[in-house]
């Protein structure tokens, strides 16, 4: 048993799951007045809920506080929408408010709430269903007080701004228990009557019981079934009815109704000059642009100095021309210096080169014949002189010039010795200038001398 | 073309002028057609004019209880 | 030539005096077409010419007929 | 020779002369050859020249009759 | 062969023309032989003379016949 | 020999005639052979000198024909 | 011998003296040989001497026979 304590925090806890998942203690609304109410300077507020017999402490924190249109205050009755919870440090349980209004017309806004889903619901608000306000309508109807601010401004504003509209006052009350269902008559009248383009209904500011016969829901389903386009104009512009998000355009005030329901006219007038002007201004754009365009061409190149197109063309020629008369005379110039080449060589082969070399050849050759045979001729004869010199020398005949002489017998043989001629015959003795005939006489024998003969044998005789 | 704009609405002669003005500032129409583009925006133009000064000042009206429709003065501010 | 420009729009004949001009000045034409094209392209041009005028007057007559609103004044800025 | 020429075109002219010019640049033309080339050439040359003299004409006759095209202002905004 | 020669076209008597002289200036031909080719040589030589001389003739009469297109002035910078 | 010279031509003239020389001059001839050849010799040399002498005769006789070949000038642009 | 040397030529008539010479400068030939050969060589060297005269007139006689062959002038060149 002991184990199951529990810690404080523990129950807490459990305490605040609890609370925080039962759902009728969660989003709730409850009637109250405010006591023990403290502005915490952080925005927060903290009060008190009590009535006769209980109290809760409640928090509403500054978020949810910011937008409350009035100021709590101790013994206020209020109407409270918000969450029950734990504060688990101080283990006490308090309301969170999230939403919070005076107590009274606080029925009205719940009422407002309802109505305003259930007619969601039933697409009363369906952008789809909304219809197109005609720009310029002929036939106005104006469904509001035939008294009061609404009904003067929206007619002077109408009137000033496009004066060439209808207007129709369709009046109704705007306010008390008949107002409602007079509205809804009068819609149901302007779309009886059949001759309005637009309808403007709406009243001017007030409170919110003043305004809520916009909020009925007779009121809305007229504008709901109203086959006029319906341009609302309730209050204010902080005020939206019902009626406002039924409309098919909603206006902030009337007079800016009157101004969504007609166009100004001189804004009108203002556009069809400017679409005239526009128009105008366009075609002469066109006009010059076609114009500069043509003057372009026109005063192109090709059209302004057309003698262009043939210069170029004359030039080619007269370069062909040129380059036709250049190349021939270069192939006859070329043919004919190698024509003079030629010549020159020819000349140079002339015969009459080749004859003179001939002659002269001839003539060499003639030359050298002649001393060749000449030659040879001298050489023969030299050769002889030198011979017959040499014979000349060793002629025996010679020695007879010495003083020698020769013996020739009777037999002209040479008588060497004593006996080769007898005595009494005639010997010839031939000198170096002649011949003797001679008798020989006697004859000695003996013989020629040694020694000294051998030497004066050159020189002796 | 006369014919047909007469029976035109302001509403539809402003738009055919729109068209016709915003072709021609496109520039991309020919010239032939453009001219008579032109010639046509003045028309309408024209007409949209003259529409807007035809009528004189309308007075608001009040559709009695009765079902009668008699004018309606607004009243002045300094009456409340 | 004549016959078949008249039926020409002023955008084809102008679009025929482009191709013609371009041609031209590309230069390498042959003589013989680049006569003829001068030719046409001439004749192209005053027709051009007179088209144009004739849309001038156009305009300038409807602006007549359009008297009452006479004063476009385009430049409306400087004489305010 | 003329015979034929007279049915060329100016541009088939100046391309014959132009090869003619080609096979003398080559330079081992035979003379024969070349002269018979050089007196084709001017032959060519004289009918380029006339053709030239003839366009020359019949432009100074065109530009003659279509008159002169006096450009449009295009300045439209100094007249005003 | 003077007929013979008549019947040759330059290129042809030139071609003979540098044989002759070609053989001649090798030096070997037999003296009398020689005589007959310098004499062949003389005249192809004053054949292919005469064709030059005659084609030179035959372009100026064809530039003459041109006469028209006469001053071919190539240097044409200086006189303008 | 005469007989045998006179079909002889210059050249084949010429060159007995150097071979002779040539033989003489190496000069172991017989006396008697070589007088015999010295005759030869002189014939011979007496043929060419002959057959030169004709053909200068024969050359003059040519060149007197053909005339003078005066060089063609083909430069055409001193003319101008 | 005088037979028999008639029908000599020059060359063996020198040849024949030569020997003679020759032997006779040995110096040991008997006189009465000495005698013999010196005869002998003089008969033989009139011989050769003869020989000699003799091809000395057939030279001149040459010589006079072709007496028109006048040197060619060979500084040609002067005389033109």
């Amino acid at each position: 048993m002991g184990q199951d304590y529990l810690s404080v925090t523990d129950l807490t806890r459990k305490i605040k799951r609890l609370i925080d998942g039962e759902t009728g203690l969660q989003n709730i609304w409850i009637r109250a007045e405010i006591s023990n109410y403290k502005y915490h300077s952080r925005g927060h507020m903290y009060f008190t809920l009590k009535d006769e017999s209980a109290r809760i402490n409640a928090v509403m924190f500054a978020g949810n506080n910011r937008f409350l249109k009035f100021r709590p205050e101790n013994g206020m009755n209020v109407l409270v929408r918000g969450d029950t919870s734990v504060y688990e440090p101080h283990g006490v349980y308090q309301f969170y408010v999230k939403e919070m209004q005076p107590d009274g017309i606080g029925s009205l806004y719940l009422a407002y709430e309802e109505l305003k889903k259930k007619l969601e619901i039933a697409g009363f608000f369906s952008a789809t269903r909304k219809k197109q306000i005609p720009p310029i309508p002929k036939e106005i109807a104006v469904i509001t007080s035939p008294t009061g601010a609404a009904v003067r401004d929206i007619i002077t504003t109408v009137q000033r701004r496009f004066p060439l509209v209808n207007i129709t006052l369709l009046p109704v009350l705007v306010q008390g228990p008949e107002a409602a269902p007079s509205i809804a008559q009068a819609i149901a009248n302007a779309n009886a009557i059949k001759k309005f383009d637009v309808m403007i209904v709406g009243r001017g500011g007030g409170s919110l019981e003043e305004l809520w016969a916009f909020n009925e829901q007779i009121v809305a389903e007229a504008i709901y079934e109203s086959r006029i386009p319906v341009i609302s104009a309730v209050g204010h512009e902080t005020d939206v009815t019902i009626s406002d998000f039924v409309a098919d355009l909603r206006a902030p005030t009337p007079t800016a109704a009157a101004e969504l329901a007609v166009p100004d006219i001189l804004e009108l007038r203002k556009s069809i000059i400017e679409r005239k002007l526009r128009l105008q201004r366009a075609m002469h754009q066109r006009l010059a642009v076609e114009k500069e365009r043509l003057n372009f061409l026109a005063k192109s190149y090709a059209f302004r100095y057309p003698k262009q197109l043939i210069d170029q063309k004359e030039q080619d020629l007269d370069r062909l021309v040129e380059a036709v008369r250049r190349e021939t005379f270069r192939i006859l110039e070329r043919k004919s210096g190698k024509l003079t080449e030629l010549l020159a060589r020819v000349e140079r082969v002339h015969p009459k080169h080749r004859l003179h070399d001939e002659k002269m050849r001839v003539s060499k050759v003639n030359k050298a014949l002649s001393r060749a045979i000449k030659q040879t001729y001298d050489n023969q004869e030299n050769k002889f002189v030198f011979l017959l010199s040499k014979l000349e020398v060793l002629s025996p005949l010679n020695m007879m010039k010495r003083g020698y002489s020769l013996v020739y017998g009777e037999q002209e043989q040479i008588v060497k010795q004593v006996d080769d001629a007898p005595v009494e015959t005639t010997v010839t003795i031939q000198l170096q200038d002649g011949q003797l005939l001679c008798l020989v006489q006697d004859k000695t024998y003996g013989e020629l001398p040694n020694g000294n003969w051998s030497d004066g044998n050159d020189d002796g005789k | 073309m006369t014919m047909e704009n007469s029976s035109l609405t302001f509403e539809q002669a402003m738009e055919k002028l729109e068209k016709v003005v915003g072709k021609l500032e496109q520039g991309d129409v020919p010239l032939e057609e453009a001219i008579a583009m032109f010639q046509e925006g003045m028309k309408l133009s024209k007409f949209c004019h003259e529409r807007l000064q035809q009528v004189d000042k309308q007075m608001a009206q009040v559709l009695t209880e009765d079902g009668e429709i008699v004018p309606f003065r607004v009243a002045e501010e300094n009456t409340e």
